[in-house]
Parts: C-alpha cells; structure tokens; sequence
C-alpha cells in the first residue's frame, strides 16, 4: 500500500514535470484493491478500469513495467497505444482495459462462461466505479451474470465521485450494492478504508462463485482522495471539509496505526519502509527514463493478426515520409 | 455438395464449424429452441446443447460484450444479433473493444469474434428491419466486414470468418436468404476471405456490387449483352479489407465503373471504391464513376421498391456510363 | 376491450390474406392497456411500443387511422414510412414508436424533464415488456428518473415471453417492479388482467407524480395470448398447457363474467356488442382499403425540415425513373 | 468583436443562445459546477442555474435519449458528450431516434437537438480521446454534421446549430481550443450551415479540408506559393449537407483535388468527396484525387504525430498532384 502511494506521489510530479503525459492516482483506494488482490487466486482474471494500481501491484506487477507504459518506450508491453494507466498483462491474467467507461463489466461475464465452459474454476472480476454503475455494461453484466449464475464479482469502488458528480446525483439507490436485487445478485457494502474487511468479503465471494453459487456485487466505499486524473482540478467541486474528513480515514494511516496499536510496527519500520519504497521508485524511474522509444513504424500493427497490404502500403508511405524526414515523432 | 438456400447454408457452415471445434460456440436472442428467427441456427440447439447454443436476454451489448469476454479468453464465440437494425446498442462494444483489443494490448489480446447478423430491404422491413450500414463497420479499423452472395460463399466464407484470428462482421443479405439456391460444398471448405469474385468477365465497364444486390446486378449486365455492352460484375464479398488489386484491374481493364449498393449513398462504401479508384486507375478512367444506390433517407416502408436499386436503374447507368464522352 | 380484440382478429386474418404486410397483435394484453388509458389525462404523453392497439383506442384514434397505418397509403400520417402498428399521433400525445426495444424509455424521462420545465402537470408514460428491461435505455431511464426525480410512470407489461424467451430466463430478479429499487424508484406489482387494479395503480402513481413525488414503476402481469407478430410459431417455444392457463384468465372473459356475476350485463348484449365491434371493423376496413397509394416521390421528404441540395436531385432523378417505367412501386 | 479562442467562442455562443431564448438548455457529464472538461460550458451554470444546465448521471445514452425526450416536447437541447470517442453508449438513440424521428412520424415529431463533442487527436489522448469517426455521422441520413475551425465560424455555425429544426452532431477540433484565437462576433450572428468556406483561393490545386486540419493545411498551401504553386483551400465546415457546389466549382477550376482529414482513410470522410469529384467533375479532372488522412489503423498515443497529417505530408500530396502527368 506504501508503494502504491509513494508511486503515486512519484508519478503526479512527473506529470507536472511534463515527463508523462498524463496520470490517474488510486490513493485512498489502496486498501480495498490491495485487499481485493489478495483474496484472490492468480489464476483469477481481473478487468481493471484505469485505477488499479495497488491491485496491479498484487498481481507482481513491476514499477518498471508500469513505467514503460507510460512513457509508451520500446519496453512497453502495449507498444506506446495507450494513454499511462490503461496497461495490462495477459501472462498476469490482468487484462488490458479502456476509457469507454463500463465496457469491461459484461466482458468479465463472457470470460467467467468461457473458464465455466474450459472447467477451469476460476473467478472473473471487473474493476469499477460509482460511475459505471450507470453505463450500460453494468446492466449488461449483472443481469447476464443474474441469468447465467456465472463465477463473478463485481467489484466497484464507490470513492464518492466520477470527476465532478457526487455518488448522491450518479443514482437515487441508497447504496449501489443494492442494485444487485434488480438481478438477483446478492449485493454487499464494505467498508474500503479495511483492508481485512475487503479481503473477507472477497474471500467469501468467490467462494461462493467457486461453488456454483453465482456472481456478487460488492460495493467498497472508499474516497479519491486525489484528483479524478491530472487533467482535473477537485477544488472547483467539492469542499476541503469533505476531503480533510475523508483524509482522517486513509486506508494507510489506518492500516499503520492498528499495526502501531497491536504492537507489530513501529514508526521507525514505518519510516525505513517509506524510504525503502521512495528508492525502489527512483531506481525505476532511473532505470525505464532511458529506454528508447517506440519503433516509429510500429503503430501499423496489430489492427489485424497480419497486416493487411493496405496497411503494409501505408507503411512503405510512412517509412518514406520518415526517410525524408517529413513526420516526427 | 448439397444443394441449399442461403440461409441453410449459414446454418450448415455453423454446423461444420461447432461439429469440428468444440470452442466454437453461439449466443444471440431467439437462436435456441425457436432457431434464430430466420431459422438460420436452426436444430443446433438440439445437437450441441444449451451450452454451445446460448438463447440471452434481449441486450445486443450484453450478446456482444459477452463474446469479447469469451474471445478473450480463448473460445470462438459466433453472436447473431437479429437485425442489423438493432446492432446499436451494442455499437460501443463493437467499435471501442472488439475491434481495438488487440491493438490497445499490443497483440495481447486478440478477439476472435463473429457477429453474423441480416441485412438490408426488400422484405417490407420498413426502418428498423431493412438498413444497410455496411459503411460504419468498413470504415472501423480492427474489423473485417463480409457479404456473401451465394449459399457457395455464405458456406464457404462463415467458416473461414470463424477460424480467422480478427474480429468479422458477416452481414446476411436477408432478401436472397431463400430466393437463391446452389450448391454448397461439405466439410471444412473455406473461402478466403479479401478476395472478391469476378461473376461474369466483361470488357466495357466494370460494375462492383455486393449481397442482394447481386442478383439485379446480374440481370442488368445479362440484358445489356443483347446491345453489344460487355459488362464485368465483381462480387466485393469481403468489404473490409477489400481486394482492391481486383477492383483497380477490373477498371484498368474496362475504363468504367458502376458501383452499386442498396445503402444510402453519402458516405456509402461505394465512395470508397469510387475514391479508390479516383487516385489507383484515374488513368484508365474513360467516363465518370457512377453509383446506383439507396437514396439519402431512412429506410421506408411503403415505398421501398422505389428505394432499392433493381436491374433497370443499373441497366440505365451502365449504359449512361458507356455512353458518356 | 372487445374492439380491440375484434381488430386484432381481424388485422391477423388479413395478414395471413397478404391485404397487410405483418402485424402484431395486442390479445390478452388489453384490460392493462385500457385500464391504465383511463387513468390518464389526455394531457398525459404516451411513448409507445408497438402492441398499444388497447392504449390507441383510449386516446380516440379510428380503426381508420389504423388501418391507413397499416396500408401505409394516402391517409397514412406517417405517409407510409413504418411497418404495420409502428403508429403516433402528435394531436393526440400519442409518439410515434419505433423497433429498436426499450428507446422511448428514456425518451419519456426527458418528455417529462420538459414537461415540468414548460410548468405543464402533465405526466409521461413509456409502455414497453419484460424483454425491454433488459435495454440499456430502461437502466438510463430509471436511472435519469430516480435522479431527477421526474413526473414519469414506467408501464411494464409482462407478458411473460419476449419472442422466445421466458421472462425467467430474462432476469434473475423475482418481479420486474422490483427493479425500481435499484434506482429509488418505487415498483409495484399489478394484476393486468384486472382492469379496475391496472386503473388504481396508475391513478395512484399519477397522483404521485403530479405532486412532485417522482416517478412510479408499474409491473402489470399479463400473458401474449396470441403470437409475437405473425411472423412467429409460438407453438415452437411454448406449451399448449401453458397458453391454456393463461387463457382461462384472458381479461376480456374475466370482465365479461365480472359484469354477468353482477348483473350489469346480459349474454344477449354482449353478443350484440360483438357483433356491433365486428361490423364497425368490417366498415373501416371497407372504407380504408380503396384509399389510394402514397405519392411516389414523398418518401424523400421529412428526412430533414426542409428537402436538400442532394435529395432534390435525388427526387428529380426518381421522377425520371418512374416516368420512364423503371420503377414500380 | 470580441477575442476568443475556438473554446470560448462555443462558450459565448451558448451564453447567447441561451440568453435569447429560455428552451434552449445544456445537458451532460460535468458541465455544470466544473463547466465542463474542457471548460466549454464554464459560468453558465451560475448564469442560467441547474435547470438548464444539467449534471447527468454517467450515460450517454440517458444524455442523448433524454434530448430526443426534451426535443419532442419542443424545448432545445444541446447535449455535451464529453468525448466523441465516449458517444458509441448513446449511437442508438443517435441513429434509430434522433436522425429518423421526423423521417418516421411522417413530420410529425421533428427533433431539435444538438449533440456538442470535442473531436480528434493531437493531445496526446490515444485511442479514446482522439477519434473522427464524423463519416458515421455523415452517412447517416437525417443528421447534420457540422465542423468548425476558427472561433468566428464556431460561434455563428453553433447558434444556427442550436436553432436549426433538424438535429445537429456538432463536432469541435479540441486540439485548436485553445491554439487559435481571432474576433467573433456579438449577439444573435449566425454563420449559414451548409456552406463551405473559401479560405484561400487558388487555380492550381483544391484542397479540401475542415476542422483542426485547416492549420495545416494552411501551412502548406501557404508554403506552396514560393514554388509558384496557387492551391485553392476549402474549410467545408458542413460535412452534411455537404456543399457539393462549391466543391465542384473549385475543382472545375482547379482539375486537381487534395483532400485533407485526421480519421482513417478506409471509407472516411474523404471518400465521398473523391466519389462526388470522380462522378460529377470528372471531366475537370487532370490528376489522381489524392487523399492525406489518419492510417488505417486505431489512434496511437505515443506515435500520434506520425498518425496525424501535418503540413508537410498535405503539401508533398499537393505538390504530387499538381506535379502528375
Ligand atoms: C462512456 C464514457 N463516458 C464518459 C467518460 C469520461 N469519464 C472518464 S472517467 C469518468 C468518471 C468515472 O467515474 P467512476 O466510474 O466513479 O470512476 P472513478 O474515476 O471515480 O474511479 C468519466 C465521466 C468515459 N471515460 N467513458
Ligand atoms: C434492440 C432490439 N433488439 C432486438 C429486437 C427484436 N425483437 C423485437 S420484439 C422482441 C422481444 C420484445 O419482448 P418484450 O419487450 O417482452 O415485448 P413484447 O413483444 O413481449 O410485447 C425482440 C427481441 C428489437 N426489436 N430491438
Ligand atoms: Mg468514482
Ligand atoms: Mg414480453
């Protein structure tokens, strides 16, 4: 979680710095994807929106791996095609998301039939917010997984807003769990500030999903305690109260203090653990802000398994207009 | 060979497809017990079980989102979606998933996928049972788009459309669904996909058309030999990517070109094969390219007959385009 | 209640004769249409589906209207544009459907958000099935009304099958009313085979609604006596043991007995009313079917307000084409 | 006269359409208390309050449907869909309901909507916030699309926009929000839809372009003029109706025609003006139509301006063209 935050913090900097395009922070949301992650299998296929970093994290996720999407380098497994935080790992069984919000919810319930259909038993899991719960790929999803009692949990993270719209304007449902009755899939609020409590409801979820019991929805209400990404701007919508209060229920500060209660660290561990993270970040960022960029030519591939000859004639027109010098990257 | 309508032969192409690859598998509305209701999957529900055959509730991005899931994790999932007409609401998962996965992740993920689905007018449809958007797909990188003409190439291309890594929209030209019949081979016989069809050779002028469109086209090529016109009809079949080394010879040959579909015209795909042709055979272009097709209006009910293209507006133009200079 | 079962008879026979190029018939679904017809003000905005012959009756549109409708000839209002019962009439609040499931959904919320903003106590009523609460524009709707608390009465009618497909296999839900939940939304359960409760719940909602207190989902329950439209077999999905049940509480019967039991109404008058429905269907359909075809050419127009550069051409170029016999109608 | 950049012109437009007539009013994701990702909407919530310039709930198709809704009451709604990459949850309520609901209603119902969406690529937004897919727009009949590229022209062509009878797709080059600033105009000046605009004439070459293009394309024209070459550019501002006429025109001057756009070649935007040169000034014709557009291929991140046309590519596909045969 200290990593998760730290890299955080790196990365909105190297944002102002104009050293990455762009950044969506997941602090205050560690906890309940930090605890989700683990109470997973890694056989488990996870469909994560854009701010799952802890949960990346989880899954062995390197902070060089991450890096290189963003910068979009020669070593980034997408090849330079997506804006920073949409990244994914097949052989990690993370799969690459997409802006369009919502579209992964009904996917995760094709995927869940495929596994069904190959005997494996896994669990599928989609990674969303309070907004997706209006898109259509929510109803899409929860109601075929209602229909076809497939192994998977809905995972959304209720952090309050979708850029500027308050949780109370997104839907009129009291929680969002409770949208899970609409297809009958049993819905489950936690709290997503308890790591402990987010990994049993998991837990017990796919247990459940395990057995041929069906989907859950669980719905943890957690705070971005952040910007919705650095393009935004939260003071011009919500107050500093708001945020000061949530900030008093920070997942990490609170994980740190009940380990300080219980007598299981110390503030010294505590600030060499800070310290030893800040390094693994700098090392990385040292390590991926030299890899070279993305073959220029790339970018003609994969639209097909196999180019197409319109495509390797648009290629012979680029490679030209680069020879002569007429396009730069 | 057997011999089959359209229709059936979709129907047996999906049978070779599941009775080889137990990955292949079909979900879509009404296509179990009631077998498509244009009888298209037909007793595959009864051969393959409820499993492989997946009657859903009435959500074409839930149909649709669902087999990208599949695909994604390794089956080989054919969605119908009743209309074209009622693709839409399952358009996003189409243009921003299906046909971006494996380019998003880097060859990743790549998304095996086919939506079959009918297509176009003649049936008394009216606007929502009747379009031809062809264009939207075509113009959507990441996609390939087919239009059989033929229970032939209706076999012959689902199934390559089946076994191909790359998403395809295979679009059924429902009016011909039953009104032509041929043979249709047995077994695994595929018919590659980007490949057009030369239907009859001609030396005057090349005419370009596709699905339904076919079979007028034929008749108004057939009657203009009685005048001395040799035309060239090229079935597109595939529409994205298109064969266009075909389509440039065909017109490198001729000097003419009629492009003929029943979509509307702005912005059709016959604009891109008129475009194509603009710039790769202007040389050899001795007359104007002419497009005969659907007006620029929704689909209409009562009068679609005025609507459509048939032989005798595609006679007119081939001859106004023989004629020109 | 009785007309519109004699026109829908009527209407399946011509089909079947070729007179009609395809219909959708409204059998068993009447009482719900008409009861809840009645509780509404002209006033109200009607966003229908396709199968709302018991609705259009309650609005006063002529079987002569409907008829032109299906003709799609001369007196058509639509001119022709639409399939058989895809029916409107502005002056009458009375939208024009379409084919695509569930879009008038949300269309009537924003009616509705007009309605209220012109200050016009008026309410909107969607009419759509049980498939349609599959439809990504029931959950906008529902949504968008929960939200913004709208003067809208959603009418579900379940007719227990849309096309093939069982309304258990539609959602895992126990009722569709109950869906209202996920959204704020208050849902009820009526029996739609009685007219007196479908006219009490909709009397209550539209009391609701016109008070401010938002919107109302209604479930009525009914069963499609007859075919989805006659394109379809039902015999191939559905048992006849099944049909027989449902037909036993067809609503028509049930008023009948209703009536009988209370001694408001004879068998002789019944017969007579039979046979009176019958007549007035023979006369529209005499009157209706000599009316003369759609001008040729008008299908060009209303594409937009007022006919393009392109589509004068284009009409130009039809004109050649019929005068020269080249295309028929 | 005021200074604006192409940003607060949309602004100032709103502002005074809203001012002039109460049934104009704003819905969509965040244009309220934030005005708006882009800051279009900034003020106007303050100005007008919560009832006309409405926060939605995150779905498209609840904005769009909900307009289509307000519109057949008879109010005018201009949505905002705050991507156009972010418009596909809504493309049914777009192509079955807002482009057919006159058509369908035999006149009864029009739908006076605007949609609003920034469009393209150039800030670095990958393959969801940098898309022109303006020819699915385009091909469909009903729908006007409109495309401005300076502040004066997206001031006067969104207020006709808002009060045109018909609905309008509304696409704003967001690469040149900010990038481009010059004069509009006050009150009630409406630009005409349906008319291109002659940014610079010429009697060598045509080229057709629109939206964030225009900078580029002026840039190699301009630079073209050193080698004595006089290349006509055309803003078509309108993609539908298109103004053929003017298209023609300068093509029967010219004989040669560039057309300029950032979407994918493959049956975009471009086609149909080829298509209509190709047919309807094919004897002017004295080279190749040559197209300049985005690749073939989904929008890239980090290589998008080796996606992206640049004046250099625009002015290597004039000089070609007027150099051919
Ligand atoms: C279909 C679609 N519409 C709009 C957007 C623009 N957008 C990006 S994130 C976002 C808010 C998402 O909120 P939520 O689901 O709560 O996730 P969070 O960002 O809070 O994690 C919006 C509206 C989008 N990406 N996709
Ligand atoms: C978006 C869409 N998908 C599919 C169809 C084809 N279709 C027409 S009616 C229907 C079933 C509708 O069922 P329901 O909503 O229960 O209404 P009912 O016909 O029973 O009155 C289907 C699938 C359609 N019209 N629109
Ligand atoms: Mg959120
Ligand atoms: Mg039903």
């Amino acid at each position: 979680m200290l990593l998760a935050r730290a890299f955080d913090e790196r990365c909105l900097t190297l944002q102002r710095q104009g050293r990455i395009g762009f950044y969506v922070p997941a602090m205050g949301q560690e906890a309940a994807q930090i605890g989700c992650g683990w109470a997973l299998d890694p056989a488990d296929w996870l469909f994560p929106a854009y701010r799952e970093l802890g949960l990346a994290l989880t899954r062995g996720v390197t902070l060089d791996e991450l890096l290189c999407q963003f910068f979009g380098n020669a070593q980034d497994r997408l090849k330079g095609r997506q804006m920073p935080n949409h990244y994914g790992y097949r052989d990690r069984n993370f799969v690459v998301g997409s802006s369009p919000i919502g579209t992964q919810i009904i996917q995760a319930v094709g995927a869940a039939m495929a596994a069904r259909r190959r005997g494996d038993a896994i669990v599928t899991i989609p990674f969303f917010g309070d907004g997706a719960t209006s898109s259509n790929d929510f109803h899409a999803g929860l109601n075929f997984a209602g229909v076809f009692r497939v192994p998977t949990i809905f995972f959304c993270q209720n952090n309050e807003w979708a850029i500027s719209l308050p949780r109370s304007r997104q839907t009129a449902a009291k929680t969002l769990a409770e949208k899970g009755g609409a297809y009958g899939v049993p819905g489950e609020v936690v709290d997503g500030n308890d790591v402990h409590q987010v990994f049993r409801a998991v837990r017990t979820a796919r247990a459940r999903a395990i057995a041929g019991d069906g989907p859950t929805l669980i719905e943890a209400q957690v705070y971005r305690l952040g910007p919705h990404s650095t393009s935004d701007d939260p003071r011009r919508y919500r107050s500093d109260a708001e945020l000061a209060e949530w900030k008093q229920k920070d997942p990490i500060g609170r994980l740190k203090h009940e380990l300080l209660d219980a007598g299981a660290w110390t503030e010294e561990q505590d600030a060499a653990l800070l310290e030893e993270v800040r390094g693994e970040v700098a090392q990385a960022l040292a390590r991926t802000e030299t890899v070279g960029p993305a073959d220029p030519t790339s970018f003609l591939d994969d639209v097909y398994a196999t180019r197409t000859p319109a495509l390797d004639e648009q290629r012979h027109y680029l490679e030209e207009m680069l020879k002569a010098g007429m396009v730069r990257q | 060979m057997t011999e089959a309508t359209l229709v059936q032969a979709v129907n047996r192409a999906l049978h070779t497809a599941m009775a080889a690859d137990p990955e292949v598998l079909l979900l879509g509305e009404d296509i179990g017990v009631n077998g498509g209701v244009f009888r298209a999957t037909e007793g595959l529900l009864k051969e393959f079980g409820a499993d492989r055959v997946i009657d859903t509730p009435l959500s074409e991005t839930g149909i649709i989102g669902t087999a990208v899931g599949m695909a994604l994790y390794g089956l080989k999932p054919v969605a119908e979606i009743q209309f074209l007409d009622f693709i839409y609401p399952g358009f996003d998962q189409i243009v921003s998933e299906l046909a971006k996965f494996r380019y998003r992740s880097g060859g990743q993920y790549p998304c095996h996928v086919v939506i079959r689905t009918p297509y176009g007018g003649g049936i008394k449809g009216g606007l929502y049972h009747s379009q031809s958007t062809e264009a939207y797909f075509a113009h959507t990188a990441g996609l390939k788009v087919v239009v059989p003409s033929t229970p032939a190439d209706a076999y012959g291309l689902l199934l390559s459309a089946i076994f191909d890594p790359d998403p395809v929209i295979f679009l059924e030209p429902k009016r011909i669904y039953r009104s032509v019949s041929g043979e249709i081979p047995e077994g695994d016989h595929r018919e590659p996909i980007g490949k057009a069809r030369i239907v009859r050779e001609g030396t005057d002028v090349s005419v370009f058309a596709y699905g339904a469109m076919i079979p007028p086209a034929t008749e108004a090529c057939q009657s203009l030999e009685g005048e001395g016109i040799s035309a060239e009809l090229v079935d597109l079949r595939t529409l994205s990517p298109v064969d266009s080394p075909a389509v440039i010879a065909s017109v490198e040959k001729t000097g003419r070109a009629v492009i003929v579909h029943e979509a509307a015209r702005f912005c059709g795909y016959g604009a891109e094969i008129a475009a194509i042709l603009a710039d790769k055979a202007f040389y050899s272009l001795k007359a104007p390219i002419a497009r005969v097709t659907g007006f620029d209006t929704p689909f209409p009910y009562a009068l679609e007959n005025l609507y459509l293209p048939n032989a005798a507006r595609i006679r007119q133009s081939v001859l106004d385009t023989v004629r020109a200079a």
